[in-house]
């Protein structure tokens, strides 16, 4: 694929300028994720491939998406067989895929964990953790500000996948943090991380409850069936916060006339992170804006909540879906 | 009509010469030719496995030639597909019923030629189309609308005529048209070949009976081993036993031979008490003894393989109960029916008998796996050898028992269904119009191998609508009619005359 | 099995006269004999919907919603019907929807669309769905290649061409003309269900009233009596894979109204949705036996399933486990009473 | 049909002696011949790793990533194999691996394996494949629900209740036997590899030697006839799924060995890559023709192509489409060929 867009500026900070873009040794890296199935996974890829793309010393081997951990696994076994310096590992399940990593590690090649968690801390050298449950935290948090007050009001959430860990993150973070301020989720359907799917479940879901104040769909991508939905239905009375946020929807954030108030950022910069530390780990690197010499054992994104006020900041560093 | 009426010099409706056809491993056609006339009803024959079949798909464009040409009013022709056999003018009834089941009776006449308007078929009129045809056919009772897997046999060929008729062809193929027909309904079948005749529409008309072609052939071309042996003979002018020795290289003594009734004190092995199957038939009461014959016979529909198959297991008895050697059978239940030494050869060799995709001798051991196994584990060697014996003791040809049953005749094909329940040396043999499509010297190995059956102690129950056969091969009668027994007594105080009023009575009213 | 009741009397001669009259009345009893079943399992669930979610279920604006999300998969069903009853199937339908949904909305065929009509995206969509068909059809009839195998290898293509044209971006619409009308409601029924109704309608009068669908029916039970019958199979296989394209086309432009958007993602198992509504709707996956009715309530059963579902706020692990037995119970209710209305 | 010609002389009647020789050669020559499309196309593959990849693909630890791989699948799709040969279907292998992986793995049951022995995590798993098993073939063989819905339906309910069952988080085993166990690599062969070689060749004995796989090909090609021939067929198809479900059992020991977790996310799909495994290989979804070896080769294909794949990174949307290619390819080659050895 080509990657014109968005290859995020923002991210060069994690590697710096100074030294440590000159070029060094030549580093052949792996990169395995889940299909690309939807935008924010699809923007992933992207990003890491982008990133790989600006540094003359890096190979990028980048296999096959796959929602298949069998599959998953016997390409990382491919890419150990291939003996690349580093695997960048976004695995469809954290714990399936941690045997395989750790034979990786074994046999002398940097891993670096993206997003979904390994269940073994000796699976990877670097850990780039999304923050599922602070998705939910955020994103709950900011539901219970906009509703002060509100002690019947109804919170809808739309999730995503329902049977993936991380979308039972993102609901737990969501629904302990409406328990703060004595609201909960009233009614709750999942849908794909599809458009599609999001337009299906909106539509049913918004039969199911005739008033809501207040949605909180998972996901930018599926957020655009949503938002079909609700046109379709005419309803109006309630607002509605994304999640991962994708450029378009923090455009409708900034312009400020729609439904959408808020989105919870997932960043889909992981990717790119995540190649960017394979680089200087195996080059021998530090991270030159920070103190530490060596680069840290675990990084975790913030989930910010991303509002008309501050969407400026976060717009350049979103995806396109 | 008279071949010396017509003028033998004129150029044949169709001709064909030195025809091939060749299958994996088989030479199907070896060089056939022959060449029919308008007006006349030409006869193929040959035994089963001859080639008669393969010839009529070559000829309907089912099957193209692998050398050879056809020539049509002198015309060379080539068909590449059925259509273009169909829109020359030639019609044809298969062998292997050509239906479509899950159709009405209708829109199976009308089938490739759907009467329509702008595409849209009108139902109305193929429907009063439809219910002429089946009256000249002499069947009011099929309804148009009637599926046609739901039909009998016999009804379905009916139909399968109809179609033929709804051409306008000029050359009208039947291939064993009467082999699930009876009597009456084949006299039928010959005045309507009569009209078409005398319309100038040539029949070519194949059949296993010989006593049809003499009534109903002008001449009679016979096929052996894929060649014509013979082509053109007038059919007044050769003996029976000239056409027999033609089709099968000897001559074959065509009747049945007295036989000895089996002792009177012969234990009974079949005992059957008050059967009944839902609405179809009530009240039958069956005992054979060891060795005896006992026939079935009745119109067509009369009920006569419902009773065989439930006896069998194969249908749920609606009441009554069925022994052998004395032990109750576990009602519906096919698995006690063959353990208790039962075999049934069904009426429908394709749909009910034949696994069509599987080797000549998977076929025939089907039933008898557990004789060829030990801890479950086949010897196949053994499967092969035994089945071998017995495609060579049946004459079936071609005798490779690896070959898919698919590929084999249709005669062939009911010996192998034959041979399956010969290997297991049942008890009982329940056999359902077992020489259906069965050529002359089959069909005298067949009664020969029944006899020999029964007199190894085996009790036969033989259902065929072919009422000389049950006469010739049982030695005790049941006369069905409309799901009830009518008449029971033994064959020798009966003859064909009497049988058919019995079958006919109530009906002709 | 109930038309035998009425014209087979026991001598197997029935009466020339009385045929008629009885013939009408047991065909009548047949068609809803063959889908009692469904309608009952229908007729329950809306009880259920009722009982459970009251006011909200019974409720114009939900049985549309109902409708909308069933017209989709309806289309595809539609077409799909006719695959399987010419003894075919398709794996490739929901590959097919997508790419024709990415085709459609590419920002050169919208461009388009903007400078002359909006119809340009609905060609755009139908040709593509008709040309995947077509290919679909010529392996199958002509390359002989096994239909699973050969759909299966459409799917994976198509949704790869997906991908590739879309970048795997999803595409935004923006063509005035094209959402306007698909947003309008003539006599109170959304388009898209109008579209659905149009196309349910006229696969049923193809199927059961002309030389096609008679074709189709014969194609499907007996290839070789078709064959022999003068009746170009290969041909009219290749015909009904491409009239399901076409049907893909007409669902994707239908989800592209829908959502707003074209993307290589949409019409995600649309295969397993469509041939499961197809049988479900008494279509026999070994062809020659079809009806439009049928697949119309099996599509309708799964759509008010999940609507019933989602107003009473189940976990969507529950509404997998529940979802397997009603099908089963729904199959075993309607072969009951197929059975008994067969005598 | 290549047996045809070598032991059907034009007279019909062989020399008594001779056959046997003949015989012999000519299931040979049929085996070969039937496979040959297949083994060709696996050849190709593999000629175009090499080309492509050199000596990454030509390692013995590529290959044996390519077994490890094909291994999972690869005992689903000889259970898969029996069940379609016998004319049926399954589409809730995936979720019935799921399930079995998920009951396997619970708390309860690894307490409890750690208390006695790891195989109880086995015994869990394979019972729990040949109870989903066992309800399908009676609600198909007895209940007479068609296949397809059937286990559609089971697909539902098994994956839902996986979801239930782990509460949808990934159980991560902790049974040092196991674990160790199925790290070994007697002669160098990985354990799963061998699992999986066994599987296969008990699957061909069956299938081939004994009077069950003769009668599931009888089930399969005439259940009419079958019943008829005094084959009970429904118990034997009861039979048939249940052994599919252990076999799901097996594959869902494997895959937590692999995986070192039992998931309800486990399995996804593997319905559609078993059937498609099983229909390349030349096993007839009609029913009534099926040959292990042509699954396993089936299995090896799909694998090396997406090992070939991986090695020469190609893009992903391109990897599909490639895909769609190379499967209808390998099929029409498969198809000359055939016909070439049969005419
Ligand atoms: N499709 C086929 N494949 C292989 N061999 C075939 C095929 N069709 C027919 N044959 C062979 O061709 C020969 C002629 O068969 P055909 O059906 O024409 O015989 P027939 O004269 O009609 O016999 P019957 O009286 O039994 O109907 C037989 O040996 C048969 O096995
Ligand atoms: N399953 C069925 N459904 C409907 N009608 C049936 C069914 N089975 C049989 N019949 C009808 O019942 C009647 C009796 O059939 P049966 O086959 O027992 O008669 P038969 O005396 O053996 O005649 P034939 O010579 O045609 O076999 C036939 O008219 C047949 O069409
Ligand atoms: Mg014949
Ligand atoms: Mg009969």
């Amino acid at each position: 694929t080509s990657n014109t867009p968005e290859a995020p500026p923002a991210q060069e900070t994690a590697g710096g300028g100074g030294a440590n873009a000159e070029p060094g040794e030549k580093v052949v890296i792996g990169f395995s994720a889940p299909a690309a199935d939807h935008g924010w996974m699809a923007a992933i890829s992207a990003a890491a491939k982008a990133e790989a793309d600006k540094y003359s010393d890096v190979e990028l081997k980048a296999v096959e998406g796959t929602n298949d951990v069998n599959l998953q696994i016997s390409q990382v076994e491919t890419l150990i067989n291939e003996k690349v310096d580093a695997i960048v590992l976004l695995p469809f399940d954290g714990a399936a895929l941690t045997p395989v990593a750790l034979k990786a590690m074994e046999a002398g090649i940097t891993v670096i964990n993206i997003d979904r968690e390994f269940d073994s801390p000796f699976a990877s050298r670097v850990t780039v953790r999304g923050d599922n449950y602070g998705m939910g935290i955020s994103a709950g948090t900011y539901v219970c500000e906009e509703l002060k007050g509100k002690a019947d009001a109804v919170v809808a959430e739309i999730a995503g996948i329902d049977s993936l860990p991380l979308t039972q993150d993102r609901s737990q973070g969501f629904a302990d943090a409406l328990g703060q301020c004595g609201l909960k989720v009233n009614n709750r359907v999942a849908a794909e991380f599809t458009v599609e799917s999001g337009e299906r479940a909106a539509a049913n879901l918004l039969q199911a409850a005739p008033r809501i104040d207040a949605i909180w769909n998972h996901d930018d991508d599926q957020g655009i069936g949503v938002n079909a939905a609700i046109k379709n239905s005419g309803r109006s009375e309630f607002f509605m916060v994304g999640g991962a946020g994708s450029a378009n929807v923090m455009r409708e954030i900034k312009a400020g006339d729609g439904l959408l108030k808020a989105t919870v950022v997932y960043p889909s910069t992981q990717g790119a992170d995540g190649i960017a530390l394979a680089r200087l780990l195996v080059q021998g690197k530090g991270l030159s804006d920070i103190v530490e010499v060596e680069v840290p054992r675990s990084i975790q994104l913030s989930a910010p909540v991303v509002t008309q006020d501050n969407v400026d900041k976060y717009l350049e560093a979103a995806f396109e879906s | 009509m008279n071949p010396d009426d017509m003028n033998p010099d004129a150029v044949p409706l169709l001709s064909v010469h030195d025809v091939v056809k060749r299958f994996p491993g088989v030479v199907a056609l070896g060089g056939v030719n022959f060449d029919v006339r308008a007006g006349e009803v030409h006869c193929l024959l040959g035994q089963n496995g001859a080639g008669k079949s393969t010839l009529i798909k070559v000829l309907a464009g089912a099957h193209r030639p692998d050398e050879g040409e056809l020539r049509w009013q002198g015309e060379t022709v080539a068909f590449n597909d059925p259509q273009a056999a169909i829109s020359t003018g030639i019609g044809a009834i298969h062998q292997e019923l050509d239906l479509v089941a899950g159709l009405s009776v209708a829109a199976n006449v009308f089938l490739g030629h759907e009467l329509s308007t702008a595409g849209f078929t009108r139902r109305t009129l193929a429907r009063e189309r439809t219910r002429e045809l089946l009256d000249l056919l002499g069947h009011p009772d099929i309804s148009p609308d009637r599926e046609v897997g739901r039909l009998s046999a016999a009804n379905q060929q009916v139909v399968s005529m109809a179609r033929a008729l709804s051409r306008d062809s000029r050359l009208l193929i039947m291939d064993e048209p009467s082999a699930v027909l009876d009597q009456d309904e084949v006299r039928t079948l010959f005045r309507v070949i009569r009209q078409l005749t005398t319309r100038g529409v040539a029949v070519v008309y194949i059949s296993h009976r010989l006593e049809e072609i003499r009534e109903i052939g002008d001449r009679v071309t016979v096929l052996k081993d894929g060649r014509t042996v013979a082509t053109g003979l007038p059919v007044a002018d050769v003996r029976t036993a000239d056409l027999i020795e033609l089709m099968t290289g000897r001559t074959i003594e065509y009747a049945f031979g007295p036989r000895t009734p089996p002792a009177p004190d012969a234990p009974a092995v079949l005992t059957v008490r008050g059967l009944a199957g839902a609405g179809r038939f009530s009240g039958v009461d069956l005992t054979v003894h060891a060795g005896e014959v006992v026939g079935l016979a009745g119109l067509v529909g009369s009920g006569r393989s419902e009773v065989l198959e439930t006896v069998y297991g194969a249908r749920k008895a609606s009441a009554g109960t069925v022994e052998v050697d004395g032990r109750r059978l576990r009602r519906g239940s096919v698995g006690a029916a063959v353990r208790a030494g039962i075999g049934l050869c069904p009426e429908e060799r394709k749909s009910q008998g034949l696994l069509l995709d599987q080797a000549v001798y998977r076929n025939i051991t089907v039933s008898s796996l557990s004789a060829f196994a030990r801890l479950g584990f086949l010897d196949e060697g053994a499967e092969r050898a035994r089945a071998t014996e017995l495609v060579e003791a049946l004459d079936v040809r071609p005798t490779g028992v690896g070959r898919a049953v698919r590929t084999l005749s249709g005669g062939n094909q009911q010996k192998v269904v034959l041979a399956r329940w010969l290997l297991r040396d049942c008890r009982v043999l329940l056999l359902d119009e077992p020489t259906r499509g069965v050529d002359v010297g089959a069909r005298s190995e067949i009664y020969q191998l029944v006899r020999q059956l029964a007199d190894r102690g085996v009790a036969v129950v033989v259902v065929s609508s072919d009422v000389e056969e049950v006469l010739g091969l049982a030695d005790r009668v049941l006369v069905l009619r409309e799901g009830r027994v009518v008449h029971e007594g033994p064959a020798r105080e009966l003859d064909e005359h009497r049988v058919l009023d019995l079958v006919m009575e109530g009906t002709a009213a | 099995m109930s038309e035998n009741t009425a014209t087979a009397s026991p001598t197997g001669r029935a009466a020339g006269t009385g045929i008629a009259p009885r013939r009408a009345s047991a065909l009548l009893g047949s068609a809803a004999g063959r889908n009692t079943g469904l309608v009952l399992a229908l007729v329950l669930l809306c009880l259920a919907g009722v009982v459970t979610a009251g006011d909200r279920f019974a409720d114009v604006s939900n049985v549309l919603t109902i409708l909308r999300l069933a017209s989709v998969i309806g289309v595809v069903s539609v077409g799909m019907t006719f695959v399987v009853t010419g003894g075919g199937i398709d794996l490739s339908v929901g590959a097919i929807v997508a790419l024709s949904s990415v085709w459609a909305t590419t920002l050169a065929t919208q461009a388009m669309a903007r400078d002359t009509h909006w119809l340009v995206m609905v060609f755009a969509a139908l040709a593509v769905g008709a040309g995947c068909g077509l290919v679909n059809g010529t392996l199958v009839a002509y390359g002989r290649v096994v239909a699973f195998i050969a759909t299966l290898a459409m799917l994976a293509a198509a949704r790869g061409l997906a991908e590739i044209i879309s970048n795997r971006k999803t595409q935004i619409v923006d063509v005035p003309g094209f959402t306007a009308f698909w947003d309008t409601s003539p006599l109170g029924v959304p388009m898209l269900v109008l579209v659905f109704a149009v196309v349910a309608l006229a696969g049923w009068v193809v199927l059961n009233r002309t030389t096609f669908g008679r074709r189709t029916y014969a194609v499907g039970s007996n290839p070789e009596a078709a064959r022999l019958a003068g009746i170009d199979v290969r041909r009219h296989t290749v015909l009904l894979y491409t009239l399901l394209g076409i049907c893909c086309g007409i669902a994707a432009v239908m989800i592209i109204a829908r959502t707003t958007t074209g993307s290589a993602t949409h019409g995600g198992l649309y295969e397993l949705d469509a041939i499961a509504a197809v049988v479900i709707g008494g279509t026999l996956l070994s062809g020659g036996r079809g009806t439009i009715a049928g697949t119309v309530f099996g599509v309708l059963i799964f759509t008010t399933l999940s609507n019933v579902f989602t107003l009473n706020n189940l976990s969507i692990s529950a509404q997998a486990v529940a979802k397997g037995a009603i099908i089963v119970l729904a199959v075993l209710l309607q072969q009951r009473l197929a059975r008994r209305s067969g005598g």
